[in-house]
């Protein structure tokens, strides 16, 4: 797979100088450089909500900055944790004086780093609250939930937490209700092609050219199995079963889905398997609530697809549809 | 005779020198069980205290201190950001001095562990670089010679490493490759065991 | 590279099943089931504008269908025109009595059938009109425009026209509105890697590891030159070049631009092309108006980029802001 | 003798069994110059055909209209279409006749070329298939018998094949590749060779 790009070490520079220069009335640039706030932020008596992680994932995370969603966001270099100094400044230009949720994927060096920077600041007098995605069903038990990795839950976290926020609830209520919408969360995908990370300079990993693997993680961690490609039917059909097995559905449950592509596979291909989504969904009883089929949550240039299920009450489905935009989503 | 920050310059511009041989090991042991950026993280780190080796005070706890932030700065991958909390445990023993008796590394060891057991939210048992750290704590008790301590630790790690070889991983990313880590080296113990032959020779 | 499907051959009715299975509110099949129509069409009194082509392009054709954008579209297979009858039952769903503009690309099979639909609607009283979209300046010298390829700036035109039809324009004036929009756009792109037509199950063409060719179509069409792959500020250079040339502005102008993904090149990679983008405009005094940065019009997975420059006057500039909505884009 | 209905199903049904012998050829040939379907094109319209050959109405203009729509249904391409517009200008000149005397063929084809000319916004001499198209109405003027009507098409395709082979093409997909067509017989003149091909075994 090629690459656009100058010196792999300036990827994530010359992407986040980009991405404000397109868009000065949505993002700008705080801290060293490698922090981007809300034009407007910090938002003087709103909590903050501050997510975080490697970058080569747009629109997460720094993508979903913006009204109704995050206030600041931390970027590392590509599939890498920013600094604990870099987390610390996304903190501070987030608060808006009512305290500050970080809310991100449950990865180790995330977690101590973004730990750490909140120690940091605690000495400066700002309140925080953590809520961690641990969204992807593959990659632990349901008995060991806390150890999942965390993927495209991310963008129902951050829409419902973002809307709770905008509303001017307090940072208690909105670490309950962005950890309700964290729990309400199961992911799965399964990825065909590789990507690149640019200062590697060659594919994350290898894959046979009639292979797949179902389970991958969003960095090319581990899935379930590997083996020969399936058809759309088939991997909707097997992703749903996951899906469903680990979150029951009963008749009467409304659920929103998201129907993510990693990146390569085209919007018409998330449309072929959403038939299989939609199947899955009406027999068993549960209305689908402002559907999300895209490009959310990815991997670079990587071929592959996840699934997610976001099962509401009415408190977070109140929130999924309140109004929110950044230059990647625009609900309302 | 005691650790003072010339001690300190001395190892960090040893292991500056000599951490690039393990590059390739490190990221490929990490590969085969995480994300395969050990060995970049700890060139990051070595490159970050190079920033500001020159310039460490004479107070050891300001020097472990400022290399603790030039860690965090550098490298923020889990190895890093562990060594920094490691760093920073020593800054916090050795606060105001200007020598610190051999005979304390032990003590600072048991002050590392604990830091980082704190910071990572796991113990010891679970094959990561704080069982050969834990061991080294335990190995070094009574020690007060430069080259005694070393040789301690040096025995220490490869125990424990030997222990651990064939247990599955229960933490970090390797954990995810649960029966495949088996038989494979921990990759933070394989960094800690690089540093260590760095800072032998 | 690896597609997810069911049978080649019902790729394209697969797809159509899952959008408008997803989205029912914006889009409903028409006519023999190649023909996507706006859930609410035809819009009564208002002007209907048609669009159409080949599949594997979206959002570009069927995606754009919503208010202030398209009412209906026909819809062929993959990189094939559609038929005469669905064209003409394109024309026919979104006819609300105020007659109806073809707008689409210029390619000689659509541009033959669309001819021939409108040959056939004629006799039943609907009065059409016809755009063609020739904005690609790598396809032909700017003295033989005409023959010049449509591309992304079918964008710009849909959703100009549009608007002009939303707010109650006749024919007459759509047409003319539609006419200057596609004459205000040129376009160029730069591709890295093939697709791969699903009934054919090979990649259109084969390029080097290492290489790229400036100026390629949409559907592989050769292009200026191939060669060894260049770095991002080069590839955004030499587009940018070549557009002023083609299209020369001066200080005070007021441009739009869209920097497009073919598909499988990350919005990472887009924003730093923009850099350039932006600082070439700059450098000529014109002012950027509403940047579109990523996947407007593509080729399934193809890596690959294209910049389209849109000059506008106030007439364009508001329609370009009026508000509009489909699955894949939403203003105002 | 005249042509008639039937004669019109003999040569679809020979069309239909013989034309999958040139599939790839076509492709390949479009391929190099346009986007490789053409043989699928053909294919395409020839199993439209099939869809309605058996119910072909005894009204010679009702039959080519009714394969007119057929083959517009069936095969939406460039050349599919000005098949179907060629198909069209028939049943507009045979309408209502249950025989037409071969001596009108040259005629016919004189309407095709006009009717396709109109449809493709284009003119002789632009290495299309109008060429070959327009020579056969040339070289057949004047004949009445069938197989002499066949031999001179015969003749009039090889000729404007061999002038066009080397100019460069001027129209549709093929227009872009510039010099390169230079060489290369237009994908359309060829499809027309290879019908005619079929139909006269
Ligand atoms: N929570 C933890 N507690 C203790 N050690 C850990 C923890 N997480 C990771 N490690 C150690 O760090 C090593 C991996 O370091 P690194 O490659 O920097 O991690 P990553 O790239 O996944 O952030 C592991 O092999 C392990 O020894
Ligand atoms: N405007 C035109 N006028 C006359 N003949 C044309 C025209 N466009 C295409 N053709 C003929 O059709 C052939 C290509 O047919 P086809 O492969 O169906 O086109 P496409 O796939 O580009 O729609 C050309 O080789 C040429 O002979
Ligand atoms: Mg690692
Ligand atoms: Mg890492
Ligand atoms: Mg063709
Ligand atoms: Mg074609």
């Amino acid at each position: 797979m090629k690459k656009i790009l100058n010196d792999p070490f300036s990827y994530v520079d010359d992407m986040l100088a980009g991405l404000c220069a397109a868009h000065p009335d949505m993002y700008r640039v705080a801290g060293d450089g490698r922090v981007v706030a809300r034009a407007d932020a910090p938002v003087a008596g709103k909590v903050g909500i501050v997510s975080g992680g490697g970058s080569g994932h747009l629109p997460i995370f720094t993508g979903y900055v913006g009204k109704g969603l995050l206030d600041a966001c931390a970027i590392g270099d590509v599939f890498a944790s920013p600094s604990v100094d870099q987390m610390a400044d996304a903190i501070r230009v987030a608060n808006g004086g009512a305290g500050v949720l970080r809310l991100y994927g449950n990865y180790g060096g995330d977690v101590m780093n973004f730990d750490m920077a909140g120690d940091m600041v605690e000495m400066e007098d700002i309140a925080t609250t953590t809520v961690l995605l641990a969204d992807d069903v593959a990659s632990a038990p349901r008995a060991e939930r806390e150890k999942r990795r965390g993927v495209a839950g991310m963008v129902y976290a951050f829409k419902i937490a973002g809307a709770a926020a905008e509303a001017g609830k307090d940072l208690e209520e909105v670490t309950r209700i962005a950890q309700k919408a964290a729990d309400s969360c199961v992911s799965m995908g399964a990825a065909l092609t590789p990507c690149t990370v640019p200062q590697a300079g060659k594919p994350t990993f290898t894959i046979g050219e009639d292979e797949m693997e179902m389970g991958m993680g969003i960095h090319g961690e581990p899935g379930v199995w590997r083996g020969k490609m399936r058809t759309a039917d088939e991997i909707a059909g097997e992703l749903m079963d996951n899906l469903l097995a680990d979150q029951p559905l009963v008749a009467g449950d409304r659920v929103s889905v998201l129907v993510n592509s990693l990146g390569a596979t085209p919007p018409e291909e998330l449309y072929i398997l959403y038939r299989i989504v939609q199947q899955r969904l009406d027999a068993a009883g549960a209305a689908i609530v402002m559907p999300l089929v895209g490009r959310y949550a990815t991997s670079m240039e990587m071929a592959g697809v996840s699934f997610t299920i976001c099962k509401l009450d009415d408190e977070l489905e109140g929130c999924l549809k309140a109004p929110a935009s950044c230059a990647f989503w625009q609900v309302g | 005779m005691a650790l003072t920050t010339a001690t300190l310059k001395a190892a960090y511009r040893k292991l500056e020198g000599g951490i690039g041989t393990y590059f390739d090991e490190l990221n490929s042991a990490d590969g085969k069980l995480g994300d395969g950026d050990l060995g970049i993280t700890l060139t990051r780190a070595s490159r970050g205290i190079h920033e500001v080796v020159d310039d460490l005070p004479e107070d050891v706890g300001q020097a472990f201190l400022k290399s603790a932030q030039a860690v965090t700065k550098a490298a923020s991958s889990s190895f890093g950001t562990l060594m920094a909390t490691g760093l920073m445990a020593c800054a916090k023993a050795t606060r105001g001095r200007t020598e610190v008796p051999w005979s304390e590394v032990s003590g600072l060891l048991d002050q590392v562990l604990a830091a980082m057991k704190a910071r990572g939210k796991t113990d010891v048992g679970m094959k990561t670089v704080l069982d050969p750290l834990a061991a080294c704590a335990e190995a070094t008790r009574g020690l007060d010679d430069p080259a005694a301590l070393m040789a301690a630790a040096d025995r220490a790690i490869t125990e424990t490493m030997d222990a651990f070889r064939d247990k599955p991983a229960q933490v970090g990313r390797a954990r995810i490759f649960g029966e495949k880590s088996q038989g494979l080296d921990d990759p933070g113990m394989l960094a800690f065991r690089r540093i260590v032959d760095v800072l032998k020779t």
